[in-house]
């Protein structure tokens, strides 16, 4: 059964990318890439990678898809038609292509569970994990703790992008009388609800924060649930009303801050005598070190997550006019 | 207390002060601290060049999980070298962007500006010291999106179009890296380098992992710019901010020189890169054809920054070319060029970004006279120059030294005299501008120009002495490299024996290589 | 099987069988208005049905409160979007089939 | 036959993985690139999470009775990859804002008209 | 009742690829809003069925946040296209 639906979701996969290739209306395109990250989740959903489907769906699907529409409003609906000779791409992707598919026959079959990944370095996330670290959820064990510096990385990879999308673009205030654009005024229907989901997302974003350690989510998921909390706001009220809220000092500082209070774990156990980011000298015994060292530097994570993409959403939402391409 | 910690420190001090920067905003307090930062990284990286030199290879298991379960940082003489390089340029370059990028960014970016060049430095320093495929990766990405962000300050708008192209070039090299770590991940199960090194050799004829070798190799080519792949790289530079393509050019693209040898010769084993999959005849072909082809393009140009561009890909050419000769000698070859391109570059960009202070532009016209009216630029212009063509008592000639005794030590002839042939390029493409700078007139009203502030002459005066300096005295330049070069080529031995000796690793072989490099645990 | 077994999957078949006839109705209708029709109506009945079957499979846990949580957000957002979806295709000048004849006509 | 029962998975990944590079170096229209280089990412994703698939297996989360779990660790650097993909999604549509508001274009073919060469 | 929710399973599955081909191919770009969010909510029944069906319902998390997410996703949608012609 699994298997059938493994094959039934890369067909979709495969059509759906295909129909990308072929349309010009861009608007369709990222639609269809929406639907393309949807899909891709649920393929991650089937292979039993629950976090990493969360996050695709939340990163992949929303907050990717809201950007390129965003982008679309400003740069306009229609690719033109392409001059080039569609020859030497097709050429350089058949070869790599092929070199990859000469790479999978050598490679260990698809779910046979005596592949070398199984039996090297991953046996004792899985079975001493719950032990040394005291998580149910191997996934935020390994993120957290022993790859933790990946995760650090990652951490500073989204402030990156804040810096970069800050100085591409800024977040323009507009002056009150030009309120040219102020969300989605006339769906009055839309104001009413979108006040009684707000608080329902933003209760399920701290669940999925708290809740990481034993089942999927965690900081990264929580942030951009949260972000997206208030990005609804904002494209239902508009965006000044959404800076009234949460303004975007506001948010640079608590995308500083997130870093630095990863980081400052990681100091804080270089003070106590252990390596960088060793939590088991946090506290006497090291299992609850552990705890106290995930709930931290997850809650770092999720505060620099939501609060870059809070601000990439407003650095594009500011510039884009309501599309009037008729 | 914090000598045991000195391995992590070149990440996390730029690193924890980024958001600091970014805090602080725009004052002169973030420019002072991006400096003593720097220059903290810097005396950290000397400090951890010594310790290796005498003690061999330091490793630090960050969480405190062994590898291959965490993470590791693994610093030997071949990073240790290319890290007190990066880190060096680095604080000159900060010493000469404070009063550059007032003429060339708005005065609202520059927050921004230390924070993005900061993480940049993270980002490599990370790359350089970091011993897991899949953080290095991590970390790629981080000096990447800081890239982007630096190139794309400046004001002329082809920098945005230039950006765009090196976003889309440098994300299909990282998702290369990614794919070839992910097939090597697959047939080994571990991300350690070393831990990799030990098991790929008993899938040595394994057409998942030679796939990935391939498109590790093609992911890195992107990143170095190492011809065909290098288009995104003169516009990138030439359009960037001019204290930004300073630092770029003398570290972005060194630090993955330093990825592709260390992927060849620690990972992979340069026996099996070389001998089986004949990549030295690739390698050695790219770098000669890049060599010309991009020194014959240098000279056709009227930018400057264009011109040392194309000249920057060319001295890529040198470095692929001493890996491709397979010997000690070549790999040193290429780690000093590493160390000494970066110092030429970075002066020379930094005097043409003198230049662009001044007159507000870099095109080869407005340098006409420039001898007369800013003769302290022009002059550090001229000796970093001469070191670029590889006149004796300069670092030019030591690198080029080596690489010629590397070829004639294979007998390759040709190369070492096609070697001695780009030089004469480089004296064209050097020359062009100095006869422009010397032997020609000024333009009407431009009798007034003056030399350039003293916080831009002196880092830059600073990197000219050095490239004589390290001319004349090649002692620290010459033995880091050749530990370091010894080092690799040691451990590519000690994997091969292994290979032979041993079928299947064992954990018996992990601790016998290891022991070969003398390592200090903490 | 229990009883509730039997009643959760009737539902679940039933919710199958709107969720199938309103799929049918986005290519058979004739025009946006009407298609539109068909699947939210049917959407939030195939969601109402569905996870109310699955509600009987759940012993009372945290995944009930989930299930609910989903069925709520649904009832609520679903025809929301519907709603502002058809409104936006009205602002936009879309035009039912009845009008856009007589527009043939006139013209 | 047991060949594509063993790499079924793979392939398609590959076929994926290609679509969204085609798109990448061919289209002209740079909104399109970016959707193309996320395809090409979230394909290579998937590549990686079919490598952690063990049949049988469940997801990596201790429940009782179960003993047969799937791989976290190729989850793990998948999460990262995710991330790093949406930060340069991020970077890439604010240059191509900026690029439409300094040349009024974004198709690749004309704005290199608009500058000479370099 | 693992047949039953089979069953169900495929069936959704059936219903999620005939949105999916309005959202390929639509007379107007309301239609393929129309396929995309019906797909949307076919998935999050998709996801909870399924949970049910591989006997690890703990996962309903990931229908919550599609749900929320495709919500989202739609008044993005209308936000920023609400004037957008109707015809390709």
């Amino acid at each position: 059964m699994a298997e059938f639906i493994d094959l039934v979701l890369l067909a979709m996969l495969a059509i759906t990318a295909l129909r990308i290739i072929f349309l010009k209306d861009l608007f369709a395109v990222v639609m269809l890439f929406g639907i393309y990250s949807f899909l891709s989740a649920l393929i991650f959903v089937s292979l039993d990678a629950v976090d990493v489907a969360f996050t695709e769906a939340s990163v992949g699907a929303g907050i990717s898809t809201v950007l390129m529409l965003g982008t679309l409003a400003l740069t306009g609906r229609t690719e033109k038609e392409n001059q080039h000779s569609s020859l030497l791409p097709l050429v350089v992707v058949v070869v790599t292509g092929a070199a990859l598919i000469y790479g999978t026959l050598d490679m260990p079959p698809f779910g046979a569970a005596d592949n070398p990944i199984h039996e090297h370095v991953a046996p004792r996330y899985i079975e001493e994990s719950p032990k040394e670290v005291g998580l149910p959820n191997m996934v935020t064990s390994v993120l957290a703790s022993y790859r933790g510096f990946d995760t650090m990385g990652e951490t500073v990879v989204v402030f990156s992008a804040a810096i970069g999308v800050l100085s591409l673009l800024g977040v323009r205030r507009r002056k009150e009388n030009e309120s040219a654009e102020s969300g989605l005024m006339e769906h009055r229907v839309l104001h009413v609800i979108a006040k009684l989901v707000i608080p329902m997302i933003i209760l399920f974003a701290l669940y999925v924060q708290f809740h990481g350690d034993f089942g999927p989510g965690g900081g990264f998921q929580a942030g951009v649930i949260a972000a997206a909390a208030f990005i609804l706001y904002s494209l239902v009220f508009g965006l000044p009303r959404a800076f009234a809220v949460v303004s975007p000092t506001v948010l640079r500082y608590l995308a500083a801050f997130g870093v630095l209070l990863y980081a400052g774990v990681g100091v804080v156990s270089m003070l106590k005598g252990g390596h960088f980011l060793d939590y088991n000298v946090l506290a006497a015994n090291p299992i609850s070190g552990q705890h106290y060292g995930i709930i931290i530097i997850e809650l770092g994570v999720g505060i620099t997550v939501f609060a870059v993409m809070l601000s990439i959403f407003y650095a594009f939402g500011s510039q884009a006019e309501r599309s009037d391409i008729k | 207390m914090l000598e045991q910690h000195l391995a992590v420190l070149p990440i996390l001090l730029p690193l924890m002060a980024a958001p600091i920067v970014l805090i602080l905003g725009r004052n002169a307090l973030s420019w002072g601290l991006a400096i003593l930062v720097s220059g903290l990284a810097c005396f950290v990286a000397w400090q951890l060049l010594a310790a290796t030199l005498s003690d061999g290879v330091i490793r630090y298991a960050v969480g405190g999980w062994a590898p291959p379960w965490g993470i590791e940082m693994r610093i030997d003489t071949a990073n240790a070298f290319v890290l007190l390089a990066v880190t060096a340029i680095s604080t000159f370059v900060l010493l000469y962007s404070k009063e550059s990028i007032k003429k060339e960014m708005d005065e609202s970016q520059h927050g921004l500006f230390y924070t993005a060049y900061l993480l940049c430095l993270a980002g490599l320093s990370g790359i350089l010291i970091t011993g897991d495929a899949f953080n290095l990766f991590v970390f790629l990405e981080i000096s990447s999106l800081a890239t982007y962000t630096l190139v794309s300050l400046a004001r002329d708008r082809r920098c945005l179009t230039a950006t765009f192209r090196y976003l889309v070039m440098g994300t299909i090299g990282a998702t290369f890296i990614l794919i070839g770590v992910g097939m090597l991940y697959m047939k080994t199960g571990t991300l350690n380098m070393l831990d990799l090194a030990e098991r790929i050799h008993a899938y040595d004829s394994s057409r998942t992992i030679n796939t990935g070798l391939a498109f590790i190799m093609v992911g890195v080519s992107i990143k170095l710019a190492l011809f065909p792949l290098h288009a995104w790289l003169p516009a990138a530079y030439t359009h960037a901010p001019s204290a930004v393509t300073a630092f770029l050019a003398s570290t972005a693209t060194k630090v993955a020189v330093y990825v592709m040898i260390r992927f060849i010769f620690t990972v992979f084993g340069a026996e099996h890169v070389f001998e089986d999959m004949s990549m030295d005849w690739i390698l050695m072909v790219l770098a000669i054809v890049a060599i010309f082809k991009c020194s014959y393009m240098a000279t056709v140009q009227s930018n400057v920054k264009t011109v040392l561009a194309y000249s920057s890909v060319a001295q890529i050419g040198y470095m692929v070319l001493g890996i491709s000769l397979v010997s000690a000698t070549g790999l040193m070859a290429s780690l000093i060029h590493i160390f000494n391109h970066a110092l030429m570059k970075g002066a020379l960009f930094m005097a043409v970004g003198a230049v662009f202070y001044r007159m507000g532009s870099v095109d080869i016209k407005a340098f006409r006279g420039l001898g007369r009216l800013m003769p302290w630029t022009m002059a550090a212009f001229t000796l970093a120059g001469l070191s670029i063509i590889g006149v004796p008592l300069t670092v030019g000639f030591v690198s080029k030294w080596y690489l010629v005794t590397a070829a004639l030590e294979q007998n390759h002839w040709v190369v070492a005299g096609l070697v001695l042939a780009g030089s004469l390029l480089a004296v064209v493409y050097i020359g062009r501008v100095l006869e422009a700078a010397y032997f020609q007139q000024p333009d009407e009203g431009q009798a007034d120009v003056k030399e350039v502030p003293l916080t831009m002459l002196i880092p830059m005066w600073l990197l000219v002495l050095a490239n004589v300096y390290f001319g004349v005295d090649t002692s620290l330049t010459s033995e880091a490299a050749k530990h370091a070069s010894d080092l690799l080529f040691q451990n590519s031995d000690a994997i091969s024996a292994l290979m032979d000796s041993l079928h299947g690793p064992t954990a018996q072989a992990v601790s016998e290589t290891s022991g070969l490099t003398g390592e200090v645990l903490q | 099987m229990a009883v509730l077994d039997i009643i959760s999957s009737i539902l679940l078949l039933l919710g199958v069988f709107f969720g199938i006839s309103g799929a049918m109705g986005l290519f058979r209708f004739p025009d946006f208005f009407t298609r539109v029709h068909a699947s939210s109506v049917t959407d939030t009945l195939a969601a109402m049905l569905i996870i109310g079957g699955l509600l009987l499979q759940t012993s009372f846990d945290l995944n009930t409160a989930k299930l609910l949580f989903i069925l709520l957000f649904l009832m609520v957002t679903s025809p929301t979007a519907s709603h502002a979806l058809a409104k936006s295709a009205r602002h936009g000048g879309l035009l039912t089939l009845p009008e856009s004849r007589s527009d043939q006509k006139e013209s | 036959m047991n060949h594509v029962l063993d790499y079924y998975n793979y392939w398609i990944v590959v076929f994926l993985m290609m679509s969204g590079f085609y798109i990448v170096i061919s289209a002209n229209n740079l909104v399109k690139k970016i959707v193309g280089l996320n395809i090409f990412q979230t394909s290579v994703f998937m590549l990686y999470i079919s490598m952690g698939k063990v049949s049988g297996g469940t997801a990596p989360i201790v429940v009782e009775g179960v003993t047969q779990y799937s791989n976290p660790l190729p989850h793990v650097l998948i999460l990262t990859a995710i991330v790093v993909g949406v930060a340069t999604t991020a970077v890439g549509l604010s240059l191509i804002v900026r690029i439409k508001r300094a040349y009024g274009t974004v198709e690749e073919n004309e704005f290199e008209n608009k500058d000479d060469a370099i | 009742m693992t047949g039953v929710l089979a069953a169900v399973c495929v069936a959704i599955l059936v219903i999620m690829a005939l949105a999916l081909a309005r959202a390929l191919k639509a007379p107007t770009v309301y239609d393929r809003i129309l396929g995309v969010n019906m797909f949307g909510t076919k998935t999050v029944l998709f996801i909870a069925a399924v949970g049910y069906l591989m006997g690890r319902p703990d996962f309903l998390d990931i229908a919550i946040v599609y749900a929320l997410i495709n919500f989202i996703g739609m008044i993005a949608v209308l936000r920023y296209f609400e004037y957008a012609s109707p015809t390709e």
